[in-house]
């Protein structure tokens, strides 16, 4: 089934297979953290995550806006950590310009990824090849742009493909952000956590539209 | 891995019911359970002092709530940084009309979250400045000092702007006091074995038996080199070649020196530690005049410690000498 | 074997001479530096209280020597009761002419060596009483309480011997009290980890990872039993079973709780603890007082925890709460 | 040569000897206390008899007894914990009679090992069974008596070996007395380390006499 877009009632449900997706990830986010962070990485997901799932159990939702606001808004509220900060930021952020959109188009994905790196970078001012989150967000944002034309169906897988192979680049590179920076060459090798939580949503909204 | 825990997902609010019971004397939560509050806080007439970060560094930082001291805190999780709605509402607990200092330390999370909180505080009407401590010397070179991560050079920093408020001094007093502290200390740290989160279950990182992780952060950050294990007395040599050049700290000069084991260290090594600090200062002609050795600041079940050396003047050395009563330190008056 | 120290032979020595410099406000070495007295030691008009034990147990035993506490402490080696001429010269340090208050733990050496400083301190015309702790509940059955060690109860009985002897008490009348502070108390260890003397370079015991060993002893002395590590309530469950039928404690009683860390256990950790004894007393009908969490009373690295209970009554409470100054413990005036 | 006696300065230079061996078997004696014990005994042992090598240095001495009473007194100075006291005691208690001798004959042996025994027992009360080096002790002033009309060098031997008997035998037992105590059964097996103390003093006392 090649979705052309989610209504706002499925665009919740997949945002409630999405926490459920990162809840999962715990203990593989709380390793990749554990190899380069301070092994909390997974932890504040999974909280956040479970705080997104319990905000998600109450629609409706009036907008996507509104509905990435209120994810945003959990995050920000139950995660704390720079995580918290970064992807609190990136669904308040991006969802600030959809308050009138009622179904999650490729357009609105695009602009919810752009608009939440814009937010993100303003936060915390990582740039790309800072081994952040940032490292795959800005692919995958790139990447929903490219393909704002295209069913949502189509679009999101490779938007997540982008967004992982953005993870495999921060192997590649040693971190000038967070807690991996005084690592030096020691973080090479390993990828950022927070770049694979960004694929790791981005997935399981593709397998969403996809099954 | 053997600890004291139940959930590991609620170790946080495990301990702040304890805590919360047995210092009820002094500290009391605030609406949101996760700002811990001075039981008078907001104190009238005073600039509130705010502090925040994340959990596992006990005493710091709700241990630092007290008379002449902090005013409320904001907690996170375990090593991660409070949300911005804890500091925010820290900010709220601590204000008293005057403004509220926020005294914090330089992390990624904390600095975000910190900003956040601030424009919520701007929307309510909460003056608030903020001095970001940035003592941890390995942490970056002298030329980014700004990149460089706060230590146990905080507590100094928390005593110096808290008794300034205590005295009675304007936000901007308190800030500028706070700030010329932290610009004051240098800190190092000397990691001797990992530590272990109870939510994760094993190590954070690795530390061979036999090696020490010379310049270590308060979450295991690497820090300059892995070195062979040493001497105590070469250690406490290893810690002033890093952290008395930087400042410079030069004879003549008046310093207090602060000596924080990392959570499993024995008080007995920290002396023993100390004892070599102090020959070294005396030959290069600097005098301590303020020692804190203890647990301090703390990282779980760390085996290791932290040396923080601040250079003072009259300003700072009463600040250092006002009264303050707190779970962490006591002056007495 | 991570730890810090110069030669393992002399980390005593080495520790002292950081000691008496950090708080050469508080304390001072005695001729025989294995001697260290308040600063105004003797203190005339003042029964003078004296303990001593092995080193290793920091702040215990030298850190409760102040005001309001301990006038002098015999030093011994890592886990070795001080020689007989320690605890005399510990004597002479202390004794203003009304006598000395030996208060000090049920341990085969300590027993020995004070009693053959007594003679030396008879030959001298100086009156020293002892009092021996044994609030260790499991290092034997009730009917032998006089085998039972001295533990972290110890602190409770320096507290009110020392308030008794402050207030102006006799010698009859100090003794009297620290027997009544050491009668009431009941005290019970959970060892996580073993520790490591340095000069041995590796752990004295084993405990293995996901056991405890419950009711251990402040040298790893073996308890009741070793069980699966639990969680951290069922940890205070156990340990409250067996202090509290012991005394035994009953509803309407006040007491008061110390919950000492052993030396590498978090600080967070004690709190959680202390949440569920508080919890546990109160469903109980047993009223909390005073509450003492942290590391007052360790065993070098070793983690783990003890658990002490007192049973208040009038003149024990005024003796608690009487002001105090030393590094292990400060109450306020 | 089988000594009859040793005179004043011969017991001197054996003295030292048993210090030597006595710091030797530091590491011994500290691996039998970790077993049951709190690892200590050797390093209190060694830091006792070099304190009783430094006195030793100073000779001369004018009787047995100012000998031992100098032996016990550097032992008591120096050592602290249970063996300080006791081994302190040994010495001291075992001289207090010998203040006359002027040569360490079997007979002088037996009454310091026999006057040791009986100020050690009223010292710390440990009786024999207790797994205390009075389970050692004991057998020895017993063989020392019987001995105590032969030469010295036919009586050292075998009180010595009297000693590692009464070792041996605190395998079996379960200890009344001292760290030991609460470890009940898991004590068997393992030798008292200050009964191991007294047969290596003996020991080498009776290798010194019989060189
Ligand atoms: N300034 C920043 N901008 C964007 N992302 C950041 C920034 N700082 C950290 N991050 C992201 O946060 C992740 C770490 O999150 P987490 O472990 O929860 O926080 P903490 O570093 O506080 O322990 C990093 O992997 C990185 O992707
Ligand atoms: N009451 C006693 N009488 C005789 N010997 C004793 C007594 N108590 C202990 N000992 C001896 O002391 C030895 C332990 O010595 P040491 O390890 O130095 O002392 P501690 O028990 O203080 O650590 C025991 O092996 C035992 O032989
Ligand atoms: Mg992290
Ligand atoms: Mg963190
Ligand atoms: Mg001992
Ligand atoms: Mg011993």
């Amino acid at each position: 089934m090649d979705r052309e877009q989610l209504d706002l009632e499925s665009a919740r449900v997949m945002f409630l297979r999405v926490s459920d997706a990162m809840v999962a990830s715990k203990d593989l986010l709380t390793e990749l953290d554990r190899a380069i962070g301070d092994s909390d990485h997974g932890i504040g997901m999974a909280r956040g995550f479970e705080a997104v799932r319990r905000e998600l159990e109450r629609p409706p939702f009036g907008s996507v806006g509104a509905l990435l606001h209120c994810i945003g808004t959990a995050l920000l509220r139950s995660m704390g950590g720079a995580s918290g900060a970064v992807f609190g930021t990136l669904f308040r952020g991006g969802g600030a310009r959809l308050h009138d959109e009622r179904a999650l188009t490729s357009a609105a994905l695009a602009r919810f990824l752009e608009d939440g790196l814009e937010a993100v970078q303003a936060r915390g001012g990582a740039r790309t090849g800072d081994k952040t989150m940032v490292d795959a967000l800005e692919p995958a944002a790139r990447a929903a742009r490219a393909r704002a034309g295209e069913p949502l169906a189509r679009a999101l897988p490779a938007v997540a493909e982008a967004a992982r192979l953005g993870v495999e680049r921060t192997r590649d590179l040693v971190a000038r952000m967070g807690k991996a920076r005084t690592l030096g060459e020691r973080a090479l090798g390993h990828v950022d956590p927070g770049a694979a939580s960004v694929h790791l949503i981005l997935r399981a909204m593709a397998e969403f539209v996809s099954a | 891995m053997n600890r004291i825990f139940n959930d590991p997902d609620l170790v946080v609010e495990d301990m702040l019911r304890g805590w919360l019971q047995v210092h009820s004397d002094l500290v009391a939560a605030a609406e949101n359970r996760r700002v811990v509050r001075h039981v008078r806080a907001p104190i009238a007439g005073k600039v509130g002092v705010v502090t925040g970060g994340g959990s596992g560094h006990e005493p710091a930082f709700l241990g630092y709530v007290g008379d002449g001291l902090v005013d409320a805190v904001a907690v996170g999780e375990i090593f991660s940084s409070p949300t911005a709605k804890s500091f925010f509402d820290a900010f709220k607990a601590a204000d008293a009309g005057k403004g509220v200092a926020c005294l914090y330390g330089n992390y990624a999370g904390d600095n975000m979250n910190v900003k956040m909180a601030m424009k919520m505080a701007e929307k309510e009407g909460i003056r608030v400045r903020t001095v970001v401590a940035n003592d941890d010397v390995p942490s970056a070179p002298r030329s980014d000092r700004e990149k460089r991560r706060g230590v146990a050079g905080e507590i100094l920093m928390w005593k110096v702007g808290g008794a300034r408020a205590a005295m009675g001094g304007s936000l901007d007093e308190v800030i500028t006091a706070a700030q010329k502290a932290i610009d004051s200390c240098r800190s190092i740290g000397i990691g001797l074995s990992a530590c272990t989160i109870p939510a994760v279950g094993k190590p954070n990182f690795e530390i061979k038996d036999g090696e020490m992780e010379v310049g270590i952060g308060h979450h295991g950050e690497p820090g300059i080199k892995v070195v062979k294990t040493t001497s105590a007395n070469a250690m406490a040599d290893l810690m002033l070649e890093t952290v008395l050049p930087d400042l410079p700290f030069e004879a003549g000069m008046e310093v207090a020196v602060l000596l924080s084991g990392l959570g499993a260290t024995p008080i007995m090594e920290l002396y023993i530690l100390q004892a070599r600090v102090a020959e070294i200062l005396a030959s290069r002609g600097i005098q301590i005049s303020r020692h804190f050795v203890g647990n301090y600041f703390t990282s779980l079940d760390m085996m290791g410690v932290t040396l923080t050396v601040m250079k003072l003047d009259d300003e700072l050395k009463a600040c250092l000498a006002y009264p303050c009563r707190s779970v962490g330190m006591t002056v007495e008056g």
